[in-house]
């Protein structure tokens, strides 16, 4: 049962007209797509290691929600987390750099892909235990409620979180708690290589949470517009001490979970089907029939895309690793003498 | 004198206030838990940053009534109870912390903070360290641990020894009235994670506090009685214990050096080598499984840093590598006590 | 820091710095150096111990506050 | 007498072939030695004799086969009187028969003896030194047992003595030799207190002996007795007792070389006062910036001078050794150090003169904690080319040491103090120092010793240089 909210004026559209902004999301889109894409060359040249989970078809959550919040807003990710690491303005050169293990990394290249925290912009970022992230994004809206500071803490996590423990703790206490809190459910239909009908008795998520009594809505995650829509009314009811909201974003990934995995368990018909409802080219062909983009403005942002990208390989194949010196730096913090 | 703010407190909490009013009046007898409750009530005038969250520990005023009226005296914004959601609060607690509260979480016992293990590891202990220095974790937990209650297997670990393994996190286990008062306040200061362990067994021990009795280092271990023939060390709970089986020796004209360690990580290597150093011989009391255990760690460094100084091999005493059981004969063969720890001194002796 | 605290401090020090001496009995007046057979070695330890524990800079300017155990607290406690 | 019979090497075996007598008659045999190698149908096998004694008369000679039971040769036993010379007839045994007849159809393990290429000689030295040859790895051409592989192994499996890491430190500082005492703890492992008892034990004997102290070196020889049993209750007196022998022992030790000193080496002495205002400046400047643990004592610049006059007049830097001197490569600077309540002891800082200033007060440190917790190494003991005495700790103004033998010279630095003193004219209060040395006049003379006290003057104007 999904309590379907009439459409209100929304009091703050986004400024700079419409089509400017629509630009913009289909813009940053593409720029995550791209860095995604080269990721994998730069993985097959062994430049980066490790787990590296993509976000290749899912760009329009990421993209969406970050619309809604202000700077100051706390965002805690999982590992799929570049999109939203991009998305909420961490630098790219420092994004590469950390996935290069450089000490100009935004984790001084300990984290690794899954692991990007940048605290001037409150990106709490990656968490590679599953649902583990959750408790974290509790506690920071508890924090600022017992502040009285009006916040939105989103928290973005799989349907894959949705089977932990922890996850039924923490929409609990939210709701109990009345927490300024934005549960981002990032449904993807497969917990790595586990279907979500082979993980769930009932698979329609945002009616589970509202079990927890808490407004909850299913949102189109490949289309950019309906995320920022859903986003942007959840985060002014919950800036509004609305207490927490939970947007299941019904999404795809179009690769595998990640670059370890052979996706034998998806059948090839279905990745077309959600391919050809791929966020970009749905807002391109949208947004030239509307005669709001041309082939040129498309050629623009490749352009300056493909140069940031370039730009941020050539600065962390420059930069210094870690002195081995410091391996035991930031166990625990100096003392304060 | 705190103005009692009790909002519809019953009269068995407003009778708790008189009791615990002594620690600040003059140095009347003192309990352990009272000494606790004490550190609480001034971590919580002294630093509006500072909460607790925990399982019954505002109503019903904590499972050993260590927050006993902080509820009607601090309200229900600061003394938060939770539901049995172990990973969830003290995940929480981090998340606060890292928003920059100073958050006090109360496990009710580490039986039960095996559910938040997967927190305080790979977040709490980890999570400066994993983000290359952006992200501290003021954070502290407080859990009861040990045995010797009849409670059964699942209520009477003692895993301390565990945490005391992780980089990242401080392990402090006080043991005497000080250190139940003044362990809270310095480990509130540090912008790292600390677990303290309060023992079962030490709650209802009673003693004199000076009215003064303030903030005491966590970094340094203390010798609870100097002697010279053999070096005893230990740790909470089996403090009392261990100045019990010094007492036995000494009537065996065997003079026993006790050594609390306090902190369980980082150990205090140089008051205990300094100790073995004058003795020569050393026995370790611990309440954990023998395998694996703290008191192995302690061994290990005595043998590489002082081994020219052993006049015998290092004895240890630990809990029988059993689930504890129910009953109270097998319950007290299965821990360590006075007279295994003296027995295993004088083996040392010789 | 209270006397009290520096005291427990200065005793904790002075007895890893010279070991087996009788600390506890020495009259609090009396030349520290000369009481416990300290020579130079052994004050630059009980001084870096001290430093450590109290977290206080001590610096050679200092030392001859350090002259007797009560000169010692009075000298930290005033800190 | 007993028989050695053909013995039963397999449940399928009746009969075996005597190839090789391993030992001869009137051979000592213990039980368990192998003494003859049979062929059974399968292998060839050493065979063991069950008693020990004299192997008496050969009864089957190698080459032929025989029954399983059947007597192969006679052994007296051990303990029995041997009936001097005429080996006793063979009937006359039969009546004996000590070596149990092997019960039939119990399995001998086929491979109960490795047979290993090893020549009788050899078998029967490891015999002699309790060594079971099969276990000899041989390192032999195409592997035979040698004669050192035999004692290789003997001396391996020599109980090692259990002493405790303590006890066999206390010895070491006391000189005196583990071997000769009777442990008393667990499976007689020597303990401290077994140490001390030694001590005392032997100080006792050495009171009882002649007067006169005789050059005897001051490690007591004399063995020890099991401590009585009332011994256990030793009561705190008995541990001040010991401290107090432990000094005693030390005591002597210093003394004895000290006396040998000052019979043996005719001493010059020679002092001069040194201002060392521009070092103390150095010193405190340099100290204010420096955290704690890296701040240098003055003791380290004297110490690092003293080392690099040495090698400017390495005269003095070496050994007197059978009447004439033998100069030394390195500067290896003895540092007295005074261990409190137990005497002292001198040992080196290796190649002082290459070390800097802060390497020489870590090692300075190192060497002073390490000395008074007796776990100085054997090289820096007995390698020191020339000794420093800093008394200057301790109050003293001007210190004349007395040489450690074989060294030939002893350097000695005073108190640092401050004193009115005049430079260039000008009357100021500057601090200084008494540097004394004490040389042997058979290696050196007086205008020798000036240049080393005039080198370490001049060194110490420049500290930074140090």
């Amino acid at each position: 049962m999904t309590r379907q909210k009439q459409h209100e004026a929304d009091p703050r559209e986004p400024a700079g007209g419409e089509a400017t902004h629509r630009r913009e999301l289909l813009r940053e889109m593409l720029r995550i797509r791209r860095f995604e894409e080269r990721c994998v060359e730069l993985y097959s040249a062994t430049k980066i290691r490790g787990f590296l989970h993509l976000y290749i078809g899912e760009e329009a959550v990421a993209v969406g929600v970050c619309q809604a919040l202000t700077p100051a807003d706390p965002v805690v990710a999982t590992y799929r987390e570049h999109g939203h690491a991009l998305a909420r303005g961490v630098s790219m050169e420092s994004l590469m750099a950390e996935m290069f293990a450089k000490v100009t990394g935004c984790s001084r290249g300990r984290g690794g892909s899954m692991h990007i925290f940048d605290t001037q912009r409150r990106f709490y970022g990656g968490n590679a235990i599953v649902g583990g992230g959750l408790p974290l994004a509790v506690g920071m809206a508890l924090a600022d409620k017992m502040r009285a500071i009006e916040s939105v803490t989103a928290c973005f996590f799989g349907d894959g979180a949705v089977a932990e423990g922890e996850f039924h703790e923490c929409m609990n206490l939210a709701a109990l708690w009345d927490l300024p809190l934005l549960f981002c459910c990032e449904n993807n239909l497969y917990a790595m290589g586990t279907a979500l009908e082979r993980a769930q008795a009932e698979t329609d998520l945002a009616a589970r949470a509202g079990s927890y009594g808490m407004v909850s809505w299913p949102v189109d995650g490949m289309d950019v517009t309906a995320v920022e829509h859903a986003a942007r009314r959840a985060a002014e009811a919950v800036r509004g001490g609305g207490g927490p909201h939970f947007l299941e974003l019904r999404t795809y990934r179009f690769r595998a979970h990640s670059m370890y995995d052979p996706d034998r368990y998806r059948d090839k018909a279905e990745i077309e089907r959600w391919r050809s409802r791929d966020p970009i080219s749905m807002l391109t062909a949208q947004l030239k029939q509307d005669g709001q983009l041309t082939d040129h403005d498309l050629e623009v942002f490749e352009k300056e895309i493909a140069a940031e990208i370039a730009q941020a390989i050539d600065v962390a194949e420059a930069a210094d690793f870690e002195p081995l010196e410091d391996l035991t730096k930031f166990v625990y913090s100096p003392r304060q003498t | 004198m705190n103005a009692s703010t009790a909002t519809g407190g019953t009269r068995k909490t407003v009778r708790a206030h008189q009791a615990q009013d002594s620690v600040d009046g003059s140095a009347k007898p003192v309990s352990y838990r009272e000494a606790l409750r004490a550190a609480l009530r001034e971590a919580l005038i002294k630093d509006e940053r500072v909460f607790i969250m925990g399982e019954d520990i505002g109503r019903y005023g904590g499972c050993y009534a260590v927050t006993l009226g902080l509820l009607e005296e601090f309200g229900p914004e600061r003394i938060r109870d939770t539901p049995l959601s172990e990973s969830a609060f003290v995940g929480a607690g981090i998340g606060a912390a890292l928003a920059g509260m100073r958050p006090i979480v109360e496990i009710m016992t580490v039986n039960f903070s095996l559910l938040a293990l997967d927190q305080i590891l790979n977040n709490a202990a980890t999570l400066l360290h994993m983000s290359g220095g952006q992200l501290n974790v003021p954070l502290v937990i407080r859990m009861t641990t040990g045995a010797g209650r009849q409670v059964a297997a699942q209520h009477s670990h003692s895993l301390e020894g565990w945490y005391a393994h992780i980089p990242g996190l401080r392990i402090v286990a006080p043991a005497t009235l000080e250190d139940a008062r003044g362990m809270i306040w310095t480990a509130l200061q540090d912008p790292d994670p600390v677990l303290i362990f309060e023992h079962g067994g030490l709650y209802n021990t009673s003693g004199t506090l000076s009215p003064d009795a303030g903030p005491v280092d966590i970094d340094t271990a203390a010798i609870r009685r100097p002697g010279n023939d053999v070096t005893l060390i230990t740790y909470g709970g089996t403090l009392p214990k261990t100045l019990a089986a010094a007492d036995q020796l000494a009537a065996d004209g065997i003079s026993a050096e006790v050594v609390d360690l306090r902190t369980l990580r980082p150990l205090d290597d140089a008051t205990i080598l300094a100790s073995v150093r004058r003795t020569h011989r050393v026995v370790i009391a611990d309440e954990g499984w023998r395998s694996g255990s703290l008191s192995a760690e302690v061994s290990a460094r005595i043998t590489e840093q002082a081994f020219y100084d052993l006049d015998a091999p290092v004895e240890r005493v630990c809990t029988a590598e059993v689930p504890i059981p129910y009953a109270w004969h097998l319950e007290e063969a299965a821990l360590p006590q006075p007279a295994t720890i003296a027995d295993a001194a004088r083996k040392a002796v010789g | 820091m209270t006397p009290q605290q520096a005291r427990e401090q200065i005793g904790f020090a002075l007895k890893r710095a010279a070991p087996g001496s009788d600390v506890d009995g020495i009259d609090p007046d009396a030349d520290l150096r000369d009481a416990l057979e300290l020579d130079s070695l052994d004050f630059l330890q009980f001084v870096e111990i001290l430093s450590e524990t109290s977290g206080q800079r001590i610096d050679e300017d200092d030392y001859p506050e350090f002259a007797t155990l009560n000169s010692s607290i009075r000298f930290l406690s005033a800190r | 007498m007993a028989e050695f019979l053909m013995p039963s090497l397999g449940a399928d075996m009746d009969q075996g072939t005597l190839l090789e007598w391993l030992v001869k008659p009137g051979d000592q045999v213990h039980k368990g030695d192998i003494v003859a190698v049979v062929d059974t149908a399968k292998a060839a096998v050493e065979v063991e004799c069950f008693e020990s004694g004299v192997m008496g008369s050969i009864l089957v000679e190698p080459g032929r086969t025989v029954p399983v039971g059947t007597p192969l040769a006679v052994i007296t036993p051990a303990g029995l009187a041997v009936i001097p010379a005429a080996p006793a007839p063979a009937e006359a045994v039969v009546a004996v028969v000590a070596a149990p007849a092997p019960v039939v159809g119990l399995p001998v393990p086929p491979s109960a003896r490795r047979r290993v290429p090893a020549t009788p000689p050899i078998r029967h030295l490891a015999r002699q030194l309790g060594v079971d040859i099969s276990k000899v790895h041989g390192t032999g051409e195409g592997g035979t047992v040698t004669h050192a592989d035999v004692e290789a192994a003997a001396a391996a499996t020599r109980r090692r003595p259990r002493v405790s890491p303590y006890a066999r430190r206390l010895a070491a500082e006391l000189g005196i030799d583990l071997t000769v005492i009777r442990g008393t703890g667990a499976d007689g492992a020597i303990r401290a207190v077994d140490v001390r008892r030694a001590l005392s034990e032997a100080k006792e004997g050495a009171a009882q002996a002649a007067p006169a102290a005789t050059e005897r070196p001051a490690a007591p020889q004399a063995a020890v007795t099991a401590p009585p049993p009332a011994e256990a209750e030793a009561d705190k007196a008995a541990e001040a007792d010991k401290a107090a022998e432990r000094q005693a022992a030390m005591r002597r030790a210093i003394g004895n070389l000290m006396a040998r000193s000052k019979r043996e080496i005719p001493h010059y002495y020679l002092s001069t006062t040194i201002d060392l205002e521009p070092m103390t400046q150095w010193l405190r400047s340099r100290n204010r910036e420096l955290p704690v643990p890296s701040r240098i004592v003055p003791a380290a610049l004297l110490l690092k001078a003293a080392a690099l006059a040495a090698r400017e007049v390495p005269q003095l830097n070496g050994f007197w050794l059978d009447d004439h001197f033998v100069p030394a490569e390195h500067v290896h600077l003895g540092v007295a150090i005074s261990l409190r309540d137990a005497g002292m002891v001198a040992p080196a800082i290796h190649d002082a003169d290459t070390l800097t200033i802060a390497d020489l007060m870590a090692s300075l440190r190192d060497l002073v904690t390490r000395a008074r917790t007796g776990r100085l190494r054997g090289g820096e003991m007995t390698d020191p080319t020339i000794t420093v005495t800093n008394l200057g700790d301790r109050g003293v103004e001007a210190v004349f040491g007395v040489i450690y033998p074989p060294q030939v010279a002893l350097a000695g630095f005073g108190k640092v103090t401050s004193a009115p003193y005049a430079v260039g004219g000008l009357l100021g209060v500057r601090s200084q120092v008494t540097a004394t040395l004490a040389a042997d006049h058979r290696a050196s003379d007086g205008y020798t010793g000036a240049r080393y006290l005039e080198a370490i003057t001049r060194l110490l104007q420049k500290p930074e240089e140090l």
